[in-house]
C-alpha cells in the first residue's frame, strides 16, 4: 500500500479516461454524443496536464477548451443536429481504410514514443511530484516578452511577445469575422428559401 | 494535516484519510447549505410576496420543510421521454453537481485551510464554474423536447457570453493583488475592513457590483433564468425531469450560488476577515498560510471560516431577493446587458484600476499587502530583468519560512515515501524545488 | 537687435501662413460663410505691429536719426580713416547702447558701418550711420564660396519700407472687406454678357481675393527684406504674378484679362532686361548679395564683401578705375582675425587701405575663392541698365508704361495696393537699394526716362475722364518724379517721395474706390457735386489731392508731397546747377508740378463739385460703409503728417540734435559713397553733387518757390475750369483738337506697339503655324500610315501564326495534363485526412530506414 | 513495469497523446459530419498539445536539463487560443454551409471537385 505512487496512479486515472472516450469519440455515432465524450477526453487531458507540472495550462484547457471551445461545438451541434443529420452512416470501407491508417500511424507515435529511454521517467527513487510546479507568474513575464531560458536563442531576444501581440490581433479578428459570418447567413435565408422551393 | 497524520498512520492511507475528510467537510458544507437555502427561499420568498412561507414542518418556522421535500422528490416516479438520449439525460445532472461541488475543492476557507491550495485557485474556480453549463446543455438536448432544447441553446449563449465579464471582473482583483492565489488575495485584505478590496479605489467598487450582476447570470439565477424561463419554456431545461435528477439540479443550483457569493466575499469583501482585525490584536492569527501551526490560529481561522459562510450566505440571500423582486428579461435583453453593458463596463474599471495600481502604488485606504509575494510578483512584472525570475521564485514559495519547512519535507520525501510529501506539496506549493523555481537559470 | 531680422522674417511669413490656409481652407469657409478677410487682415496686421516693434528696435539701438550740416562734412577732406574707425568701434564697445556695432561679434550678422566712412571717420559723426544688417538664413553654397541663399539686408530704408508697406496694406485690407462685400455671395457680373446674352452668374471670389492680397503682401515684404539680387528677382517675379492674378481678377471680363495680360507681358520685357543685368552681375562680382556678411571659412571668420563694398573699392566708396579704364573690385573676401573682432572686421569691410586687405584675403582665401577681377566699366553699365530695365517694367516707365493704366481694371483696393502703394513702389526700391552699383551714366539714363515718364504721364492724365485712370496716370508721372530724383542724385528725395506718395496715392485710390462703389461707374463726366452725398470720401480726397500737390504754407509747413516735391524740385535745381546741359530736367520736374496739381483738382471738382451731371447716378450715390471711409480718415491723417519730422532734442552721446521724420531717417539709410555725391560720369559729361548741397539755402528758398508757385497756377487753372466752370473744358478741347486727341489716345502708344510688336508677331505665328499643319501634319501622317502598314503585315505573320501557335499548343499540353490530374481532386475531405496521414507515415518510414542505414545496422 | 509503483515518464504522456492523436485522425476520416471533424481536428491539436506539455516538464525525464522548460506550455497556451479561434471560424463556416446547403455532410460539399 505504501508503495503506490500516487503521481503514477493519477496518470493512469487520467490517461485511461482520455484514451477511453477519444476512442470514444471515434466509435460513437451520435454527434451529441461525440461532444460529450470529446468534453470528458479534454477534461482528462487538462488533468494530465496538471500532472505534468502545467497547472495554468491545465486550468486554460478548462476553462477555454471545455469551457469555451467545445461549448461552442455543441452549441453548433444543436443548431444542425435535426433528424438526419444525428448519424450519417459510414460506409465500412471507410471505416477499415481509417482504421487501418490509423493504427499505421499509431504504431509510427508508439515506437518514437517509447524509443529514447531518457523520456521514459526519473529515477524511481526521485519523487515526480509535478502538480503545478510553474507558477503562472513565470509564463506571464514571459509572454511580457522575457527572453527564453537558453541564452544561446538566436533572434528570440523579445521571447513571446509578438506571438502574444499577434495571437490577441489574431483573436480579435476572429471575433469579428465569425460575427460577420453569422450576420450574413441571416440576411441570405429568405433567398435560400426561395432557391429551395426552385429546386 | 497529511502529514501531522503521516506520523501515525502509512503515508498512503493518511493522504487518503486526509482527502477523504477534507471531501467529507465540502460535502457537509454543500449539503447543509442546500438544505438551508431552499428553506431559506421558501421564507424569503414567502416574505417578500407578502406570506409566510412554509410554518409548520418541524414546528416553528416550517425548518424541517426541506427535509420534507427531499423526501418527496426521492420518493418520487423518475421517468425518462421515450425518445431521450438514455445517457446523457441520466448523466446530465450529475455533471452539474460535480462540477459546482468541484469548485470547491481550490476554495479557501480561512488562512491557508484549503482542501488543495493552488496558486492559480481562482483562475481554476472559473474553470470549472464554467463547465456547469454542460450539465444544462446536454439536459436540454438529451431530453428530446424543443423545450428543453431552446433552455439549453439559450443558456449555452448565455452562459458562454457571461463567462467573459465575469472574468473581467475577477481580474480586478488578481491584478491589484499580482496573484490568482485566492488564499493570497484574502490574506491582502487582513485587517480593517477599509483593507477589503471593494474599498480599494472606486473602480473596484463599480466591478463588485458588475460581478455581482454577472454572477446571477453564470448561475442563471432571476432575472437571468432564462433556460428555465416558465413563462415561454414549460420548465426549460429541466422539463423532463422529475425526483432525485430534478433535485440534483437544484442542489447543483445552490451550490454555485453560494460558490459564486463566497467568491465575492473573498475577491471583495475581506473573505474570511471580519471588519475589525480582532485576533491580530489578540496576535493569535496566523500569520501566513505557512505559519506552524498554532491553536489560537486554529480558533481565528474557526471564526474565519464562520465569517465567510456568513458573508456567503448574505450573498446567496441577496440573490434571492433580487430574484423575487425583479421580472425576468427576454433573452436580447440579457444579452444586451451582458455585452453592451456590463462588459465595457469591467473594461474600463480594469483599465481604470491597472491606472489606479500604478498612480498610487499600495492603494490609498489598503495599507502595504502582508503578502510578500505579491508586491515582488507586480515588480518583477515592471521589471523584467534576470533576477526578477528570483522574484518569480520567491512569489511561488510564499515565504522564506516556508521554503525552510518545505525543504524539511522534501528531506522526509527522499525516503521513498512520494505519497507524504504528495499533499503538502500541494497545500502550500512551497516545494523549492531548484529546477522549478529558478526557471532562468536552467 | 539679434533678433530683429528674425522679427522682419516672421513679418513677411505671417501673410504666406494666412495665403496657405485661405487655399486650403477658403473654399470650405465660403460654403460655412466665414469670412476669410479675418485671416488675411489679422495676419497683415500682425505683420505691420511687428514691422513697427521693429522699427522702434531699431530707433533705440541706432539711436534717433540726427541733423548734420552736410557742406561742413562735404568739404571737410576725406582723410584715411581706418584708425578712426578704430577709434570709433572702441568707443563703441564702451558706448554699448546707442551704437549697432555693440552686438556680439561672429552672431552671424555682420555691421558694415556705412556712415563712419561716408562721413569721413570724423568722429562726431560716427553715431549717425545705422549698420546693416546682412546675413544668410539659408546659403546654397559651401561657405566661403560665393553664396546664393536667402538672405536678408536690413538698413532703415527697409525697416521704413516694412512699416509703409504692412501699415497701407491693413488699411487695403479693412478698406477691402467693405468694398469686395457682394463677392460674399453669388454674384452676377453685369458686364459679362455670355453667349446665350444672360449676364455670367458665379460664385462670390471673396476668399480668392483675399488668398491673393495675402500673397501679394508676403511677396512684397520679401522683396523689401531680400538680401542678394537673385532673391529680389524671384520675389519680384511673385509680385508680378500676383498683380496678374489680381489685376484679372474679373477673369470673365475681356478687358480684365487683356490688362493681367498685358501687364504681364510688359513686365517679363522688364525682366528679360534683368536677367542680363543679373547676369552681368554675377560675371563681374561672382556674388549676389547686397551686404558684407561674415561666414565661417577655414574655422575662422571671415567677411565675405556683398557687392557695394566690392564695387565701391575707393577710399571714399566711389567706384574707383583704374587707368586703363577698368572698374577696381574690391577683394570678394577678408579676414576677421579672432584677435581685435570688430575693429578687423570693419576695416575688413570698408577696404580704405586695400592693397593690404588685397593681398591678406587672397592669401587667405584665394584658393577657395574666386576674387573677382576688375573688369570694363561698360559691363558695369550694362548691369546697372539692366537691372533698371526691371524697374522700368514694374514700375511702368516709359516705355513700358501702358499696362498700369489698363491695371485699373482690377477691383480698386487692388489697384490702391498693387499700383500706389507697393508693386510700382517696388521698382523705385530696387533702384533706391541697388543704388551704389549706378554708374553717373546709368543714373543720367534713370533720370531722363524718368522725366519723360513724368510728363508724359501728367499731360495724358489731364484729358482722361475715368476717374481710375487719372490716378493711374498720376501714379505713373510720380513715379517718373521719383526715378528723376533718383536719376539725378537725389536718393533721399526719391524714397522720401516714394513714401510720402504711397500714402497719399492710396488714399486717393481708395477715396475714388468709393466713390465707384457709390456711383458703379468710373465715368467722371457723369459724376459731380458727389460732394454733399458723400462728405467723408469728399474731403479726405481733397486732402489727397492738396497733400499729392505738395500743397502747403512755404517755409512754415505743408502736408507730406510738400516736402517730397520740394526735395525733389531742390534737388533738380541743384544737378541743373552743376551741368546746365541737363537743365530739361529741372523744366520737366517743375512743369509736372503744375500739371499735377492741375488734374489732380479737376478730377475734384469734376467729382465733387458743382451740380451733378447725371441725376440718376447723383440719387443713387451714398456714402461708403465705415468700414471703408474710417481707413480713408486714418490714411488722411498719415498723408497730413507722414512728411513732417519732429525734432527729438539732442543726442547726449553727440551734441547733435535729433529729430524723427521719415527724410531723416533715411538719411541715416543712405547707401554706400553716395554722401558727397554719385560721383562723376565717366564716358558723359555728367557730374552729381551731393543732395545735402540741396538743403543749401538759396537753392531752398527757390525750389519752395518754384514748387508752390506751379503748384498754385495748376490749381487755379482747374479751379476756374471745373470748379466755377467758367472756361469750358470743351471749348478747350475743341480749339485743341490734335493736341487733345492726341493726348486722350496716350500718345497712340498702344497703337505703336500694335503696329511694332503685335502684328509682326501674328504675322510670324501664321506662318509657322502653316508650316506645321502643312509640312511636319504630312512628314507625321506618313510615318504613321507606314508603320500601320508594317505592323499589320508583322502581325498576320509573327503573331498569328507563330507565337499564337506556340501559346495554343503549349496551352493544350497543360490542359491535358490537368485533366489528368482532375481525377485526384475528388473533393472528399475525408480522403484528403487520409492522403495527409499517409503522407506523414511513408514520411517517417523512409526516414527511419535511411537514419537505419545511417547508424550501420 | 509496474506503473503504479514507479514514476511515470514524458513517454506515457506521449502514448496517451499518440492515441488522442490517432483518434482525432480517423475521426476526421471517417466522420461525414462537418462538426464530427471539427471535433477530430481538437483531439489531433490535444494530442499534440500533451507531447508539449510533457516535454516542458522537467520531472518526467531522467535528466531535466533538456526539459523544454515553460517555452513547451507557453506553446501549448497559443495551440489552445489558436484552436479556440480555429473553432469559432470553423463554426461559423459549418453553419453557413448548413444554411446553404441544409445539410452538414462534407461528402456533398464537392462542388469544386476537379
Amino acid at each position: 500500500m505504501e508503495g503506490v505512487n500516487w503521481h503514477s496512479f493519477y496518470f493512469l486515472l487520467f490517461g485511461m479516461t482520455a484514451c477511453v472516450f477519444a476512442v470514444a469519440v471515434v466509435l460513437t455515432g451520435s454527434i451529441v454524443r461525440m461532444a460529450f465524450y470529446l468534453t470528458l477526453c479534454l477534461g482528462a487531458t487538462a488533468g494530465l496536464f496538471f500532472l505534468a507540472g502545467a497547472g495554468f495550462v491545465g486550468a486554460m484547457q478548462l476553462l477555454i477548451y471545455v469551457g469555451g471551445t467545445l461549448v461552442l461545438l455543441i452549441f453548433g451541434v444543436m443548431l444542425t443536429a435535426q433528424g438526419p443529420f444525428v448519424s450519417m452512416k459510414t460506409r465500412a470501407g471507410e471505416w477499415v481504410v481509417g482504421g487501418v491508417v490509423g493504427a499505421m500511424l499509431l504504431g509510427l507515435l508508439l515506437q518514437a514514443a517509447f524509443r529514447v529511454d531518457d523520456w521514459m521517467g526519473p529515477d524511481p527513487g526521485v519523487a515526480s511530484a509535478a502538480m503545478e510546479k510553474t507558477p503562472p507568474g513565470e509564463l506571464g513575464i514571459r509572454l511580457l516578452g522575457k527572453p527564453g531560458d537558453n541564452e544561446q536563442a538566436v533572434g528570440f531576444e523579445s521571447g513571446y511577445l509578438l506571438p502574444f501581440e499577434i495571437v490577441s490581433v489574431h483573436l480579435l479578428v476572429v471575433l469579428i469575422g465569425s460575427a460577420y459570418l453569422a450576420r450574413t447567413k441571416r440576411r441570405r435565408r429568405a433567398t435560400d428559401a426561395a432557391e429551395a422551393e426552385e429546386s | 494535516m497529511a502529514e501531522a497524520l503521516s506520523e501515525y498512520l502509512w503515508p498512503s492511507v493518511a493522504y487518503l484519510v486526509t482527502g477523504v475528510v477534507h471531501a467529507l467537510l465540502l460535502l457537509g458544507l454543500v449539503a447543509v447549505g442546500t438544505v438551508i437555502f431552499i428553506w431559506m427561499e421558501r421564507k424569503i420568498a414567502g416574505r417578500i410576496q407578502d406570506r409566510l412561507g412554509p410554518t409548520r414542518v418541524g414546528g416553528k418556522f416550517g425548518w424541517l420543510q426541506t427535509v420534507a421535500d427531499g423526501l418527496k422528490l426521492a420518493t418520487k416516479e423518475d421517468t425518462m421521454p421515450r425518445d431521450a438520449d438514455p445517457i446523457l439525460f441520466k448523466l446530465a445532472p450529475y455533471i452539474g453537481l460535480c462540477a459546482s461541488y468541484a469548485t470547491f475543492i481550490v476554495l479557501p476557507f480561512a488562512t491557508g485551510w484549503a482542501a488543495v491550495s493552488s496558486s492559480i485557485s481562482i483562475f481554476l474556480i472559473i474553470a470549472i464554474l464554467g463547465l456547469e453549463v454542460f450539465s444544462v446543455i446536454l439536459a436540454g438536448y438529451a431530453s428530446g423536447s424543443k423545450w428543453s432544447l431552446f433552455g439549453g441553446m439559450r443558456e449555452a449563449a448565455q452562459v458562454v457570453s457571461y463567462e467573459v465579464p465575469l472574468g473581467l471582473c475577477v481580474l480586478v482583483p488578481v491584478m491589484i493583488a499580482g496573484t490568482m492565489d485566492l488564499n493570497a488575495i484574502g490574506e491582502m485584505q487582513r485587517g480593517w475592513f477599509t483593507n477589503w478590496l471593494v474599498f480599494h479605489d472606486p473602480f473596484t467598487f463599480i466591478v463588485f457590483w458588475v460581478y455581482l450582476t454577472c454572477a446571477t447570470a453564470s448561475v442563471n439565477r432571476a432575472p437571468f433564468d432564462l433556460a428555465e424561463a416558465e413563462s415561454e419554456l414549460v420548465a426549460g431545461f429541466h422539463t423532463e425531469y422529475s425526483g432525485v435528477r430534478w433535485s440534483v439540479f437544484f442542489m447543483a443550483e445552490y451550490n454555485s450560488m453560494l460558490l459564486v457569493s463566497m467568491l465575492a466575499s473573498i475577491l471583495f469583501l475581506g473573505g474570511w476577515h471580519g471588519p475589525l482585525p480582532v485576533f491580530d490584536w489578540a496576535g493569535i492569527a496566523y500569520e501566513s498560510a505557512a505559519s506552524p501551526f498554532s491553536w489560537g490560529g486554529f480558533l481565528a481561522n474557526v471564526f474565519g471560516i464562520a465569517n465567510l459562510i456568513l458573508k456567503g450566505f448574505l450573498g446567496v440571500a441577496v440573490m434571492m431577493w433580487v430574484r423575487w423582486t425583479l421580472p425576468r428579461l427576454r433573452i436580447d435583453q440579457v444579452m444586451r446587458t451582458c455585452l453592451k453593458y456590463c462588459t465595457p463596463i469591467a473594461c474600463f474599471c480594469f483599465l481604470g484600476a491597472a491606472i489606479w495600481c500604478w498612480a498610487f502604488p499600495g492603494g490609498v485606504l489598503l495599507k502595504p499587502a502582508p503578502f510578500a509575494g505579491v508586491r515582488e510578483t507586480d515588480e518583477m512584472i515592471f521589471t523584467l530583468s534576470a533576477e526578477a525570475t528570483d522574484g518569480v521564485a520567491n512569489s511561488s514559495g510564499e515565504e522564506a519560512d516556508a521554503g525552510e519547512a518545505a525543504t524539511g519535507e522534501v528531506a522526509a520525501s527522499e525516503q521513498g515515501e512520494p505519497a507524504a510529501q504528495q499533499p503538502n506539496s500541494v497545500d502550500s506549493n512551497a516545494t523549492p524545488e531548484p529546477a522549478a523555481l529558478a526557471g532562468g537559470e536552467q | 537687435m539679434d533678433y530683429l531680422p528674425t522679427i522682419l522674417g516672421a513679418a513677411v511669413l505671417l501673410p504666406l501662413i494666412s495665403f496657405v490656409v485661405i487655399v486650403l481652407f477658403g473654399a470650405a469657409m465660403r460654403k460655412a460663410h466665414v469670412p476669410t478677410n479675418y485671416i488675411a487682415t489679422g495676419a497683415i496686421v500682425g505683420s505691420f505691429v511687428l514691422s513697427f516693434t521693429a522699427m522702434c528696435i531699431w530707433l533705440s539701438v541706432n539711436g534717433m536719426p540726427e541733423v548734420h550740416e552736410h557742406h561742413a562734412e562735404h568739404a571737410e577732406p576725406h582723410g584715411d580713416s581706418g584708425d578712426h574707425d578704430a577709434e570709433d568701434h572702441g568707443a563703441d564697445d564702451h558706448a554699448a547702447d546707442d551704437h549697432a556695432a555693440n552686438s556680439t561679434p561672429g552672431d552671424g550678422s555682420q555691421f558694415i558701418s556705412l556712415q563712419d566712412e561716408t562721413t569721413g571717420g570724423s568722429s562726431e559723426n560716427a553715431h549717425h550711420g545705422a549698420d546693416a544688417l546682412a546675413d544668410d538664413w539659408y546659403s546654397i553654397s559651401p561657405p566661403g564660396m560665393p553664396t546664393i541663399g536667402i538672405g536678408y539686408y536690413i538698413d532703415t530704408l527697409t525697416v521704413v519700407m516694412f512699416v509703409m508697406v504692412t501699415f497701407i496694406a491693413s488699411c487695403i485690407h479693412f478698406y477691402a472687406a467693405g468694398y469686395m462685400h457682394e463677392e460674399l455671395h453669388d454674384v452676377t457680373d453685369h458686364e459679362v454678357t455670355l453667349a446665350d446674352g444672360k449676364h455670367l452668374h458665379r460664385p462670390g471670389r471673396f476668399h480668392r481675393f483675399f488668398q491673393y492680397l495675402s500673397l501679394f503682401c508676403f511677396s512684397m515684404l520679401g522683396l523689401v527684406i531680400a538680401g542678394n539680387v537673385l532673391m529680389v528677382f524671384v520675389f519680384w517675379e511673385l509680385v508680378g504674378v500676383c498683380s496678374y492674378f489680381l489685376i484679372g481678377f474679373y477673369i470673365e471680363r475681356k478687358s480684365a484679362s487683356n490688362a493681367a495680360n498685358k501687364a504681364f507681358i510688359m513686365n517679363r520685357v522688364g525682366d528679360f532686361g534683368m536677367l542680363i543685368g543679373l547676369a552681368a552681375v554675377w560675371a563681374c562680382f561672382g556674388t549676389f548679395a547686397f551686404g558684407d556678411m561674415e561666414v565661417e571659412h577655414e574655422g575662422e571668420h571671415v567677411t565675405q564683401a556683398g557687392l557695394f563694398s566690392m564695387v565701391r573699392s575707393g577710399p571714399h566708396h566711389e567706384i574707383e578705375t583704374t587707368d586703363d579704364g577698368l572698374v577696381e573690385v574690391g577683394p570678394a573676401i577678408a579676414h576677421a582675425a579672432a584677435g581685435q573682432e570688430e575693429n578687423e572686421q570693419n576695416d575688413a569691410t570698408n577696404t580704405e587701405d586695400g592693397e593690404a586687405e588685397d593681398g591678406e584675403g587672397e592669401s587667405a582665401v584665394g584658393a577657395v575663392i574666386k576674387e573677382p577681377s576688375n573688369f570694363a566699366y561698360g559691363l558695369l553699365i550694362v548691369a546697372g541698365l539692366g537691372i533698371f530695365c526691371g524697374c522700368v517694367g514694374k514700375s511702368a516707365q516709359f516705355p513700358l508704361q501702358t499696362w498700369l493704366p489698363d491695371a485699373m481694371e482690377g477691383p480698386t483696393p487692388v489697384s490702391a495696393l498693387v499700383h500706389s502703394a507697393t508693386m510700382v513702389a517696388a521698382g523705385v526700391y530696387l533702384v533706391g537699394r541697388f543704388y551704389p552699383m549706378f554708374t553717373p551714366e546709368v543714373l543720367l539714363i534713370i533720370a531722363y526716362v524718368g522725366g519723360i515718364t513724368l510728363f508724359m504721364a501728367a499731360t495724358i492724365a489731364i484729358t482722361a475722364t475715368d476717374i481710375k485712370r487719372v490716378l493711374a496716370y498720376s501714379t505713373v508721372s510720380q513715379l517718373g518724379y521719383m526715378m528723376l530724383a533718383l536719376g539725378i542724385g537725389g536718393w533721399v528725395a526719391g524714397l522720401f517721395h516714394l513714401i510720402t506718395h504711397a500714402f497719399f496715392k492710396s488714399l486717393l485710390f481708395m477715396c475714388s474706390g468709393s466713390v465707384i462703389h457709390a456711383c458703379h461707374t468710373n465715368e467722371m463726366t457723369e459724376m459731380g457735386g458727389l460732394r454733399k452725398k458723400m462728405p467723408w470720401t469728399a474731403y479726405t480726397m481733397l486732402v489727397g489731392c492738396l497733400a499729392i500737390a505738395g500743397a502747403g504754407v512755404p517755409f512754415v509747413i505743408g502736408l507730406s508731397g510738400y516736402y517730397s516735391k520740394d526735395a525733389i524740385i531742390a534737388q533738380a535745381i541743384s544737378f541743373t546747377n552743376v551741368n546746365p546741359a541737363h537743365k530739361v530736367l529741372f523744366f520737366v520736374a517743375a512743369g509736372g508740378a503744375a500739371i499735377t496739381a492741375f488734374y489732380m483738382f479737376r478730377l475734384w471738382f469734376m467729382t465733387f463739385a458743382g451740380k451733378p451731371r447725371d441725376q440718376h447716378v447723383f440719387d443713387h450715390a451714398h456714402e461708403s460703409p465705415k468700414v471703408m471711409y474710417v481707413p480713408l480718415v486714418v490714411l488722411a491723417v498719415l498723408a497730413v503728417c507722414v512728411g513732417w519730422s519732429i525734432p527729438m532734442g539732442t543726442s547726449e552721446a553727440t551734441g547733435a540734435e535729433q529729430q524723427l521724420g521719415v527724410s531723416a531717417l533715411l538719411e541715416t539709410a543712405r547707401p554706400v559713397g553716395t554722401v558727397d555725391g554719385a560721383g562723376t560720369g565717366v564716358d558723359w559729361e555728367v557730374v552729381y553733387p551731393a543732395e545735402a548741397d540741396s538743403h543749401a539755402e538759396e537753392i531752398h528758398i527757390t525750389a519752395t518757390m518754384v514748387a508752390f508757385g506751379t503748384a498754385v497756377a495748376g490749381f487755379l487753372l482747374a479751379f476756374v475750369m471745373y470748379g466755377l466752370r467758367r472756361i469750358s473744358a470743351d471749348e478747350v478741347a475743341k480749339q485743341f483738337a490734335p493736341v487733345h486727341g492726341f493726348l486722350r489716345n496716350k500718345w497712340y502708344f498702344d497703337e505703336l506697339y500694335h503696329i511694332l510688336f503685335f502684328k509682326p508677331t501674328h504675322f510670324v505665328a501664321k506662318l509657322v503655324a502653316r508650316f506645321d499643319r502643312r509640312a511636319i501634319d504630312w512628314v507625321i501622317d506618313g510615318t504613321a500610315k507606314v508603320a500601320r502598314k508594317v505592323s499589320d503585315t508583322g502581325d498576320a505573320i509573327i503573331d498569328k501564326g507563330l507565337i499564337d501557335g506556340l501559346v495554343n499548343l503549349m496551352a493544350g499540353w497543360i490542359y491535358s495534363v490537368a485533366s489528368w490530374f482532375r481525377n485526384v481532386q475528388t473533393g472528399k475531405l475525408r480522403q484528403y485526412v487520409l492522403f495527409i496521414v499517409l503522407g506523414t507515415v511513408v514520411l517517417f518510414v523512409i526516414i527511419e530506414y535511411s537514419s537505419f542505414l545511417g547508424s550501420g545496422h | 513495469m509496474n506503473l503504479l509503483a514507479e514514476p511515470v515518464g514524458a513517454s506515457h504522456f506521449m502514448a496517451v497523446g499518440a492515441v488522442m492523436f490517432v483518434c482525432g485522425v480517423v475521426c476526421m476520416a471517417t466522420k461525414r459530419n462537418g462538426l464530427g471533424i471539427l471535433m477530430g481536428i481538437e483531439l489531433v491539436l490535444n494530442g499534440a498539445n500533451l507531447n508539449f506539455v510533457a516535454f516542458s516538464s522537467e520531472f518526467l525525464r531522467r535528466n531535466t536539463e533538456y526539459a523544454l522548460g515553460v517555452d513547451g506550455q507557453l506553446i501549448a497556451l497559443f495551440v489552445i487560443v489558436l484552436a479556440a479561434a480555429e473553432a469559432a471560424v470553423a463554426l461559423a463556416i459549418a453553419l453557413n454551409y448548413y444554411n446553404n446547403h441544409a445539410t452538414i455532410d462534407v461528402d456533398r460539399a464537392d462542388e469544386l471537385k476537379g
